[in-house]
C-alpha cells in the first residue's frame, strides 16, 4: 500500500532554476526512508515541500492516495525535525516539547506520561526547565527530536536529527528511533549524511544529487550496485577508489595505467560496447596479501589509525587510491605494500553516461568476502 | 548666516527701507484682510517695509512675546487682544503709545468713545487700538417669519428671545431657537450690558481688583436664563466652539445667537436665508448698559532704535486712516475704529447693501458710557474667562446652576487673589 | 506555504472593512478639499469639483517655502536621531560598563517629561543660544531621542550575540562593529525609526511656531494652523486643501518607505 | 605537565585586577563616549528644564514667567484641593484607560491580519501605516469635521439611521470618548507599523514547527506570536502609555480642555496654565507630579512588564 | 613549547554549578587538538573559555608562556568557528568571508587570493554572491568554516566544523583542514564528535565529560588503553562491549555468567586486587571462527549490513553484545554463531573506581591483528 507518492514533483525559487527536478517516489505505510545527498542537493526541501511547508512547484503529491498538495501541515498529521531545530526559545524544554500535544488537545495525563517517557529516552529529564539558550547544541537537537517523538504522529519527518550528537549517544538514539518506528509503526522519512544511520536504519535509501534522483533501493543494494559513479562514490567510506580503465589486449586491462587485471569473456565484450569504462574498487577491497598471494605491489603514501581498522592512502599512478584493512597495522609510508585486489570486486562504469555497467560480484553471499 | 537674514536682528532691507516686524495673531481670513492692508502700505511709500507675522492665537503671541521681550528677537510690534493690557503693561517692556501721541503732537480724539474708554488707562494710551468688535445678536430672518415673528423687530430681552425660540421652535420642531457659545466674551458682554461690573475697583480701574465685581443676581441671570431655555428645549449647545454654532445657524439648525460682529460679513455672505443682526438683549428688568469693545490693539516694544519705533509708529496712524478702517471694516466686520470710515465710499455702499452691518455700529454707540462698558482690566482675565467657560458648560449639560455658580465665584477670586499674589508687589 | 482559500477569503474581507474604517477620515478630506464650500455646509454630496481651495490655500501662505522648510528640517532631525540614538542603543546592549543601567532607566524617564512642559525653558534656551529663527534652534533640541534609543535597544537584543563574538575574534572593535554589523542587521528598525523620526518632525507645530517668527525657516504645519481661526468660521474646503497639502508628501514617503521596509523586515537571522 | 602550579601567583592576580580594572575604565569610557551626544543635548533640554520647572514649582511667576514669591509647597498644595485638577487627573486617567488598550489591540489585530502573504498586502499596510503620516494638525481637523455638530459625517450617520444626534464634543460624557477616538486612529499607523516589524522578525520556522505540530491559527497566535511578539509588545505599550499621559495637539484643537474640563487632559492643562493664566508655577508643579506620575507608572510597568518579556 | 597552557580552569554560570571542573591541559604549537564528549559536556563552553568569550571562573589560562586570562578576544589572535555558524546574515558569502581581513587591514590583493583560494577549497566559489538565509545548512557551516580558514591565525578553534556536511563532503573536508593546519603550522583545537574525524585528524584527544577530563592522549593511545569506563565506551564505535566478570576457579573467569575465559597468573593477581571487575571487549574482536577455533557460540538477535561491514547484535547472558565484521556476512537472526574471543582482548577495569586495570594487549604493533 503506497502511503507517499510523489509524481513529477518539481521545485523551484526562482523560475528556470530548478531545486528538484521531476521527482517521482513511492514510499509504503511503515517504511524507514532514509534520504541522502550532497550539501545543497535538496533533501531539506524536499522533505518541506511533504510536509507542506514549502510550495509544489509542479507535481503532484499524494498521502494516502489522495492529493494534498493544497492541505496544511497541520492537515497532514504528521511531526517533523527540522535541520535547526526550531525550538521555542521563550517555551522551557518541558512546554516545547509538549506544545504540539496541547495544540492537539492531549488530555494532561497523557501529555505527562508521553512527556515522562520521552525526555528519559532521550537523557532529557534534568533539563525540562531550562531554556533553549541555556541548552548546548546536542540538548537542543534532543529537544528538537522529542518533540517529534512525542507526537506518534504516523508520518514522522526527520532532517538530520543526530547531527549533533556524539557516536554513542547517536548509537543509542538511532536503536530507540528504529524500535520507536517499528513499534508504532511509524513512516518516517530521514535525512542523514551519516553512512551509518543510512545503511542501519533504512528500509530504503534514496540519493539525490543536484535535486535528481540518481538511486533508489536497499542499503545493500546502493552498496554493491550503485547505479552510477556519483551513488557508488556517495554511498560508502571512504569512497570507492576509481580509475580509468584501458585494454591493454585481448585478455587484460589496466587500471589507471597501473594495476593490470585480466579480462574475462563479460568484460571484452563490455569494452567493446563502451569507449571508455572507469573501474571502481571499494577500499576493503584492496586487501592485505595474506590469505590471498599478491596481485600488486603499491606505494604507501599515507596511514591513519583508526583503531578498530587502518585506513592507507596507496598511490595509484599517480592517484590517491584509499585501502581500508580491519585492525591496526604498523605500516610506515613509503613503503611498498603487497595487496590482492580481486577483479571480481571491481565495479565498471560508462565514462560518458557514468552509468554502472558491472557491479562487483559479491559471488553469492553467505559466503566469507573479505578476511 | 544667511537664515538670519529678515529675523528681527537685521532692522533695514537690502535697499535701506526701515523694517518693522509686526507679530499678529489673525488667522484665517482676517489675515488675508491684514495682509493685504500690509501690502498696501509697504506699497504707499518706500522708506519702511513692515513685515506682519502671524504667532499663532492671541494667547500664544502673547506668551512669545513675554518671552522674548527685551531681547533682539522680540518684535518691533505686536497685536494683542484687549485682556491682554494689563499683563503688557506690567511687563516692562514695552512703550507707552502715549509717548508717539505726545511727540507727535497726534489727536486721537477722531476715535469711537467706547474704544477710548477702553484703552485709556491711568489717563494714557499704552497701546494703539486696531481691530476692535462687540458682540451682538444674529438671528434668521426666514425663520422668524415663519414662526410668526417679525423679523424686523428682534428680541430686546432675554424674556423675549425666550419667548421667539418657543415660537421657532413649535413652527420647526427641527430647528432650535436659540444657541449661546461658552464663550467668557460674552458673558463678561452680558454682564456689562446689565451694567454690573466684572471686577471691584471699578472693574480694576480705579484700583487693584481684589474680587468679582457683580452680584450675584447680576451673575445668575445669565446662568438662569440659559437654564430656562434648557428646560423649555429651545436651547442648542454648541459648547465652546464658535465655528461649530455658525455652522448650525447656516444649516438652519438654530435661529438666534451671539457672537463677535467680526463675523458678519462672512455670516451674511453664506447664509442661504436672509441674517438679521441685533443688539445684545438684557434681562427684563434692568435697562440696557451698553456693550465693552473687544478685539486688540498694537503696542511698541520698548529698547528698539527710534527710526525703527518712528516707522512702526507711522504704520500704527496708517492703519487708523478712514480708507483703511473702511476696507478692515467691510472686509471682516470688525469696527472702524476711526467713525469717519464709515463716510467712505466703501462702507457706504456696503452698507447700503448690508444694512445689518450698520446695527453693530449702531449697538456701540447707543452704549452708555460707565465704568461697567469701559471693560475690566487685570491680567488674569483670560483665566477667569476658562472658568467662566466651564460654569457656562456645566450649566448647557443640565448641571445645578446655583453649584455651578458657587464654584465659579469662588474660582474665580482665588484666581484674583493669586493674580495679584503673583505680581509679588 | 500555501494559505487555504477560506482564510484567504476572511482575510482579504477583514483587510478591506479595516481599510475602509482607517481610511475613510482621509479620505474624506481629499474628497472636501475639491468641494465647494456650499456643499460642505449643507452636508449634502459633492455637486461640482473645484480646485479653489487649492488656489485660495497656496494664496495664503508661502506654501512652497514652507514644504521646503519642512523637508530640510525633518531630514536634519531624522539624521541627527538616527546617529544619536543608534549610538546609545549600542552602548546600552552592547558595552558593559558601570552605571549602564541607572543611564538607560535616566533615558527612558526622559520619555517621561512632557515636551510642553519643557518648552519655555527650551525656548529661554535657544532665546540666549541666538537660535530663534535658526535652523539649529528647530532641529537639535530633538536629536537626542529617548523613544528611539528605546526602540533599538530592544531590536539590538535580538542580534545574536555570536555576531559580535565572531567579531570579536576577527578583532574587529565596537565603531567598526556598530557600523559594519549592527546598523546594517538593524537596517529595518533604523528605517522604522528614521520614517517616524520624519514623520513627528514634519508633524510638530507648537515649537516651529514658538522658535520662528518669520516665515523665512518656518514649517508647513504652521501654515496649516494659520488656515484655521479663532473664532470666525471655518472655512473647511480651504482648511481641507492645506491639510491634504500638508499629508501628501508624508503618505508619500510612506508609501515609497513601505517598500523599503518590507524588503528590509525579511533578512534572515542565524542558523 | 609536571611542572604545572595550581596556584596563581600574586603577580598574576595584580595583573589580573590591574587589566580588569583598565578594561572597565575603556568600557566605561567607551560608553560614555557612545552616550555622549545623547546626553549633552538632554542635559541641555530636558534635565536642564525638568530642575528649572522643580525650581519653578516653588514659586509664583508673572506673565513673562520671571519668579516673583517662594511659596515652598503652595502650588502643590493649591492643585490637590483645586477640583480641576482632580478632574484634569482623573480625565488623564480614563484618558490612558480608553486609549492604550484599544490602540494596542487594533494595531495588532491590523498587523496580524496584515502579515499573510497575500497579494496586494503591500496596499494594504500602506493603507494602515498611513495615519502615522497625518499630523496631529491635520488629524484633528479631520476629526473635528467628523465629529461636526451640523454637517459632521458621524451626525449625519446617526442622521440616517433615526438616530438622535450626539454632541461629540459639547456632550461632558462624550468628549473624552471623541479625543480617546481621533487619538486612537492617529495612533494606529506608528503602532501597527511597529508591531508588524515586529510579527516579520519572528523566525519562520517556529511557525512551520508549529505547523507541523498540528497547532490551529489562535493557538500559534497565543502561544508563539504573542510571546515572541513580547519585546516589541512591550516597547508599544510603554511608549503608547507615555503618549497618552502626553497628549495634547488634539485637545487644543478639539476641545480646548472642555466641555467642562472633561478633556482637560495633563498636559493641555499645564499648557493653559502657562499660556493662558501665566501660571507658571502652578503650570510647573503639574508638570512635576504628570513627571512622577508617568515615572511611576513606567517603573511598574518596568517592574511587571520586562520579566514576563522574552528576548532572544 | 607549550603553546596553550590551562591550570586548574574552572567554569560555573552559577556559583556552586560547575561546567567545567579544573581543567589541567597544555597543548603544544603546531598541534591538532581534538576535543571530544557527549552532548553538554562542556567542550563549547572550553573553547569559549580559551577564545575569550566565556569568563574564566576560577584559573589560569596562558598562551604563549604569558597569562591571557584578561585579555581580550581580539589580542588572542585566533580564530573560531561557531557550533551555529554565526554568520553575517547582511552580508553575503563573500563579505562574510572577507569580514576579518577587512577589520585587521589586509591588503585588497591578498583578500582577493585568500578568497579565491579558501572558496575553492571549500567548493564555495559560486555562492559567494548568495545571502546565508539562501543557503543550506551545509553551504552556511562551509562558510563559517572558510571565514577561518581565510585569517590564517596561528590558533584555531573549531566547533564541530563539519557536522553539518555529507560523508564524501567531510572526508574532503577532513584532508583540506590537517593539511592546511600542518601548511600554516596552525594550532587547532577541534570539537567533534565523529569518531573518525578525532582517531584520524587529532595529534591528541582529550575526552572529556561531566566537565571532567577522562584522559588526554594520542588517538590510539586512548583507543588501546582507555584510562576508565567512560572513555572505553565513548571512544570506538559501535562501542565496546562490557561484562560482570566473576572467577569461576583458579584458572577460569566468566563474563556475563556466560562467557568462560581461562586466567593466566597477571589476572589472579588482579582478581584477588580487585573486588568488582568488569571486562570490554571491543566489536571487532569478536571475530568469526574462521582461521581460529570457535571459542564460543553465541545467539545472533539481529544483523545489520553497512556494506562494508557487517554488524552483529548477540545475546550474551541477557545483554547484547556487538560483533563487526569486515565484509558482508549472510547471517541469520536467530542462528547460533561460532565465534573466536581471544583472552588477550580483553580489557579489564576496576567496577568501582571504574580505572583501567589491564589493556587488550595488542601483541607488538605491526603483526596482524585480525584477518
Ligand atoms: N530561499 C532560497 N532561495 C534560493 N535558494 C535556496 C533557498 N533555500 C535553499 N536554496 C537552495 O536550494 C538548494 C537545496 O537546499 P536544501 O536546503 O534543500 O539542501 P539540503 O540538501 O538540505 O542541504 P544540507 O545537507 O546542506 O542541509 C541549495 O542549493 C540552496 O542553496
Ligand atoms: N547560559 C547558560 N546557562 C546555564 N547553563 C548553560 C549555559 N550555557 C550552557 N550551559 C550548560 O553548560 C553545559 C555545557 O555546555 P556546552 O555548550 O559547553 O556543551 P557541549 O559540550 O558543547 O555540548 P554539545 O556537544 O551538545 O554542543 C551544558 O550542560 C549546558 O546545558
Ligand atoms: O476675535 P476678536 O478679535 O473679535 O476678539 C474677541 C475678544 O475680544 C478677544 O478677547
Ligand atoms: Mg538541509
Ligand atoms: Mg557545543
Amino acid at each position: 500500500m503506497s502511503y507517499i507518492e510523489l509524481k513529477d514533483i518539481t521545485k523551484s525559487y526562482h523560475a528556470g532554476n530548478n531545486i528538484l527536478e521531476q521527482i517521482n517516489l513511492t514510499i509504503e505505510k511503515g517504511e524507514f526512508f532514509v534520504l541522502v545527498g550532497p550539501s545543497g542537493s535538496g533533501k531539506s526541501t524536499l522533505l518541506r515541500m511533504i510536509a507542506g511547508l514549502e510550495d509544489i512547484t509542479d507535481g503532484v503529491l499524494k498521502m494516502n492516495e489522495k492529493v494534498v498538495n493544497h492541505l496544511q501541515p497541520k492537515d497532514r498529521n504528521l511531526s517533523m525535525v527540522f535541520q535547526n531545530y526550531a525550538l521555542y526559545p521563550h517555551l522551557s524544554v518541558e512546554q516545547n516539547i509538549l506544545f504540539g500535544l496541547k495544540a492537539k488537545k492531549v488530555s494532561k495525563a497523557e501529555q505527562q506520561k508521553r512527556l515522562k517517557e520521552t525526555a528519559e529516552m532521550m537523557g532529557l529529564s534534568e533539563l525540562l526547565d531550562r531554556k533553549p539558550r541555556q541548552l548546548s547544541g546536542g540538548q537542543r537537537q534532543r529537544v528538537a527530536l522529542a518533540r517529534s517523538v512525542v507526537s506518534e504522529a504516523p508520518l514522522c519527518l526527520m532532517d538530520e536529527p543526530l547531527s549533533n550528537l556524539d557516536a554513542k549517544l547517536r548509537a543509542q538514539m538511532r536503536v530507540e528511533i528504529r524500535r520507536l518506528q517499528k513499534q508504532l509503526g511509524l513512516t518516517l522519512i530521514y535525512v542523514t549524511h551519516d553512512q551509518v544511520e543510512a545503511m542501519t536504519m533504512g528500509d530504503r535509501i534514496m540519493v539525490l544529487n543536484d535535486g535528481e534522483i540518481q538511486q533508489v533501493g536497499k542499503p545493500i543494494t546502493l552498496y554493491n550496485e550503485p547505479a552510477n559513479l556519483f551513488v557508488a562514490s556517495f554511498i560508502g567510506s571512504p569512497k570507492m577508489n576509481m580509475g580509468k580503465t584501458e585494454i591493454k589486449d585481448v585478455s587484460n586491462f589496466l587500471v589507471n595505467k597501473t594495476l593490470s587485471f585480466s579480462a574475462d569473456v563479460r568484460m571484452q565484450k563490455a569494452f567493446q560496447v563502451h569507449k571508455n569504462i572507469i573501474a571502481g574498487i571499494r577500499p576493503e577491497h584492496i586487501q592485505p596479501a595474506i590469505h590471498q598471494e599478491a596481485t600488486h605491489s603499491l606505494e604507501v603514501i599515507h596511514v591513519e589509525q583508526l583503531g578498530n581498522e587502518t585506513s592507507l592512502a596507496l598511490d595509484v599512478g599517480g592517484e590517491l587510491w584509499t585501502a581500508k584493512w580491519p585492525g591496526q597495522w604498523d605500516i610506515t609510508a613509503g613503503n611498498q605494500l603487497e595487496v590482492y585486489i580481486s577483479t571480481e570486486h571491481l565495479s565498471f562504469f560508462d565514462a560518458q553516461t557514468e552509468a554502472l555497467i558491472r557491479p562487483a560480484s559479491f559471488s553469492g553471499h553467505g559466503e566469507v568476502q573479505a578476511i | 548666516s544667511n537664515d538670519a537674514e529678515g529675523s528681527s536682528e537685521a532692522t533695514e532691507t537690502e535697499d535701506g527701507k526701515q523694517i518693522v516686524t509686526f507679530w499678529h495673531a489673525m488667522g484665517g481670513a482676517s489675515q488675508e484682510a491684514l495682509d493685504k492692508i500690509v501690502a498696501s502700505y509697504n506699497e504707499s511709500q518706500d522708506e519702511v517695509e513692515v513685515r506682519a507675522e502671524f504667532q499663532g492665537t492671541y494667547d500664544e503671541a502673547l506668551t512669545k512675546f513675554h518671552s522674548v521681550a527685551g531681547t533682539d528677537s522680540a518684535p518691533t510690534m505686536i497685536q494683542v487682544f484687549e485682556i491682554g493690557t494689563m499683563s503688557m503693561v506690567n511687563s516692562g517692556h514695552i512703550e507707552p503709545i502715549q509717548k508717539f501721541i505726545d511727540e507727535d503732537g497726534y489727536d486721537m480724539g477722531h476715535l469711537e468713545e467706547n474704544i477710548v474708554n477702553y484703552y485709556k488707562i491711568d489717563d494714557q494710551f499704552y497701546s494703539m487700538p486696531f481691530n476692535s468688535s462687540t458682540p451682538v445678536m444674529f438671528y434668521n430672518k426666514d425663520a422668524f417669519e415663519e414662526a410668526g415673528l417679525d423679523p424686523e423687530n428682534p428680541p430686546q430681552t432675554f424674556e423675549e428671545v425666550e419667548a421667539a425660540s418657543k415660537a421657532i421652535v413649535e413652527s420647526n420642531p427641527e430647528m432650535k431657537g436659540f444657541a449661546l457659545q461658552a464663550y467668557g466674551w460674552l458673558f463678561e458682554q452680558l454682564l456689562a450690558n446689565q451694567g454690573a461690573l466684572l471686577l471691584n475697583e471699578d472693574n480694576g480701574r480705579s484700583g487693584v481688583a481684589t474680587e468679582i465685581g457683580f452680584t450675584e443676581e447680576q451673575g445668575k441671570s445669565i446662568f438662569e436664563w440659559v437654564e430656562r431655555m434648557n428646560t423649555d428645549g429651545t436651547f442648542a449647545n454648541y459648547g465652546t466652539n464658535g465655528d461649530n454654532m455658525l455652522a448650525g445657524f447656516l444649516a438652519e439648525d438654530v435661529s438666534m445667537f451671539l457672537q463677535s460682529s467680526a463675523n458678519s460679513r462672512d455670516l451674511i455672505d453664506n447664509a442661504p436665508f436672509e441674517v438679521g443682526v441685533a443688539f445684545l438683549p438684557h434681562p427684563e428688568n434692568v435697562e440696557r448698559e451698553g456693550v465693552v469693545i473687544g478685539g486688540a490693539s498694537l503696542w511698541m516694544s520698548e529698547g528698539k532704535e527710534e527710526a525703527e519705533q518712528k516707522a512702526a509708529w507711522d504704520f500704527m496712524k496708517y492703519l487708523q486712516s478712514p480708507e483703511i478702517q473702511a476696507q478692515w471694516h467691510t472686509d471682516t466686520g470688525y469696527f472702524a475704529i476711526n467713525p469717519a470710515a464709515y463716510e467712505e465710499e466703501l462702507a457706504v455702499e456696503m452698507h447700503e447693501e448690508n444694512p445689518q452691518l450698520k446695527v453693530t455700529v449702531e449697538q456701540l454707540q447707543a452704549t452708555n458710557p460707565s465704568y461697567a462698558t469701559q471693560g475690566a482690566v487685570m491680567d488674569m482675565i483670560p483665566e477667569e474667562r476658562k472658568i467662566i467657560e466651564t460654569a457656562l458648560e456645566s450649566v448647557f449639560n443640565g448641571g445645578d446652576v446655583d453649584t455651578t455658580y458657587q464654584t465659579a465665584i469662588e474660582q474665580l477670586n482665588a484666581a484674583i487673589e493669586t493674580a495679584n499674589k503673583a505680581r509679588g508687589e | 506555504m500555501r494559505i487555504p482559500f477560506g482564510r484567504k477569503i476572511v482575510t482579504y474581507l477583514l483587510l478591506i472593512a479595516a481599510a475602509f474604517l482607517v481610511f475613510t477620515p482621509t479620505m474624506m478630506a481629499v474628497v472636501m478639499s475639491f468641494m465647494t464650500n456650499q456643499d460642505i455646509m449643507t452636508g449634502s454630496l459633492p455637486s461640482a469639483f473645484s480646485l479653489d481651495n487649492y488656489r485660495r490655500a497656496f494664496e495664503q501662505f508661502p506654501l512652497l517655502h514652507y514644504v521646503i522648510n519642512s523637508f530640510l528640517v525633518s531630514i536634519a532631525i531624522m539624521i541627527g536621531q538616527l546617529i544619536l540614538a543608534s549610538l546609545a542603543a549600542y552602548a546600552f546592549v552592547f558595552l558593559e560598563f558601570k552605571g549602564r543601567d541607572f543611564l538607560f532607566y535616566l533615558f527612558i524617564a526622559t520619555m517621561m517629561v512632557p515636551f510642553e512642559a519643557s518648552i519655555i525653558p527650551n525656548f529661554h534656551t535657544i532665546r540666549d543660544l541666538g537660535w530663534i529663527d535658526q535652523y539649529t534652534g528647530l532641529t537639535i533640541p530633538f536629536f537626542a531621542m529617548a523613544f528611539g534609543t528605546f526602540l533599538l535597544r530592544q531590536n539590538f537584543k535580538q542580534i545574536p550575540k555570536e555576531l559580535r563574538e565572531a567579531s570579536q575574534i576577527a578583532g574587529m572593535g565596537d565603531v567598526k562593529f556598530y557600523l559594519k554589523v549592527v546598523l546594517p542587521v538593524a537596517k529595518t528598525s533604523l528605517i522604522t525609526l528614521g520614517v517616524y523620526g520624519f514623520l513627528t518632525s514634519w508633524n510638530m507645530y507648537l515649537w516651529p511656531l514658538l522658535a520662528t517668527t518669520n516665515d523665512n525657516v518656518r514649517t508647513v504645519q504652521i501654515g496649516l494652523r494659520q488656515l484655521q481661526s479663532q473664532e470666525q468660521m471655518n472655512d473647511w474646503g480651504v482648511i481641507m486643501a492645506g491639510a491634504v497639502i500638508v499629508i501628501i508628501p508624508t503618505l508619500i514617503l510612506l508609501f515609497l518607505g513601505q517598500k523599503k521596509l518590507q524588503r528590509g523586515l525579511t533578512e534572515g537571522a542565524l542558523k | 605537565m609536571t611542572n604545572m602550579t595550581a596556584v596563581i601567583t600574586q603577580e598574576d592576580q595584580a595583573l589580573f585586577v590591574r587589566t580588569k580594572r583598565k578594561q572597565r575604565y575603556k568600557q566605561f569610557i567607551k560608553g560614555i563616549l557612545f552616550l555622549l551626544p545623547s546626553i549633552a543635548l538632554f542635559s541641555v533640554f530636558l534635565f536642564y528644564p525638568l530642575l528649572r520647572t522643580i525650581y519653578l514649582s516653588f514659586f509664583l511667576t508673572d506673565a513673562s514667567g520671571a519668579t516673583t514669591v517662594f511659596v515652598g509647597w503652595d502650588n502643590f498644595v493649591t492643585l490637590f484641593q483645586s477640583t480641576i485638577f482632580q478632574q484634569s487627573i482623573k480625565s488623564t486617567f480614563l484618558f490612558v484607560l480608553y486609549t492604550v488598550p484599544l490602540t494596542i489591540v487594533i494595531s495588532l489585530f491590523l498587523a496580524i491580519i496584515a502579515n499573510e502573504k497575500l497579494k496586494g498586502i503591500g496596499f494594504f499596510r500602506t493603507i494602515f501605516s498611513s495615519t502615522m503620516g497625518i499630523s496631529v494638525a491635520a488629524a484633528s481637523v479631520f476629526w473635528l469635521y467628523l465629529f461636526h455638530p451640523t454637517i459632521g459625517f458621524l451626525n449625519i450617520i446617526m442622521d440616517t439611521f433615526g438616530l438622535e444626534k450626539v454632541g461629540w464634543l459639547t456632550d461632558p460624557s462624550w468628549a473624552l470618548i471623541a479625543v480617546a477616538v481621533t487619538t486612537i486612529w492617529m495612533n494606529i499607523g506608528f503602532t501597527f507599523l511597529i508591531l508588524l516589524g515586529g510579527l516579520q522578525s519572528i523566525d519562520k520556522y517556529l511557525y512551520e514547527s508549529a505547523d507541523v505540530d498540528g497547532a490551529g491559527y489562535f493557538y500559534k497566535l497565543r502561544r508563539i506570536t504573542i510571546p515572541m511578539l513580547s519585546p516589541t509588545l512591550f516597547f508599544v505599550v510603554t511608549v503608547t502609555i507615555i503618549n497618552a499621559f502626553q497628549t495634547f495637539g488634539q485637545v487644543d484643537i478639539l476641545t480646548q480642555g472642555g466641555p467642562q474640563n472633561a478633556t482637560n487632559l495633563m498636559v493641555y492643562s499645564i499648557y493653559r496654565e502657562a499660556f493662558t493664566n501665566y501660571q507658571f508655577g502652578s503650570a510647573s508643579a503639574q508638570a512635576i507630579i504628570l513627571f512622577i506620575i508617568i515615572l511611576l507608572m513606567t517603573i511598574i510597568q518596568f517592574k511587571l512588564g520586562e520579566r514576563k518579556v522574552h528576548y532572544q
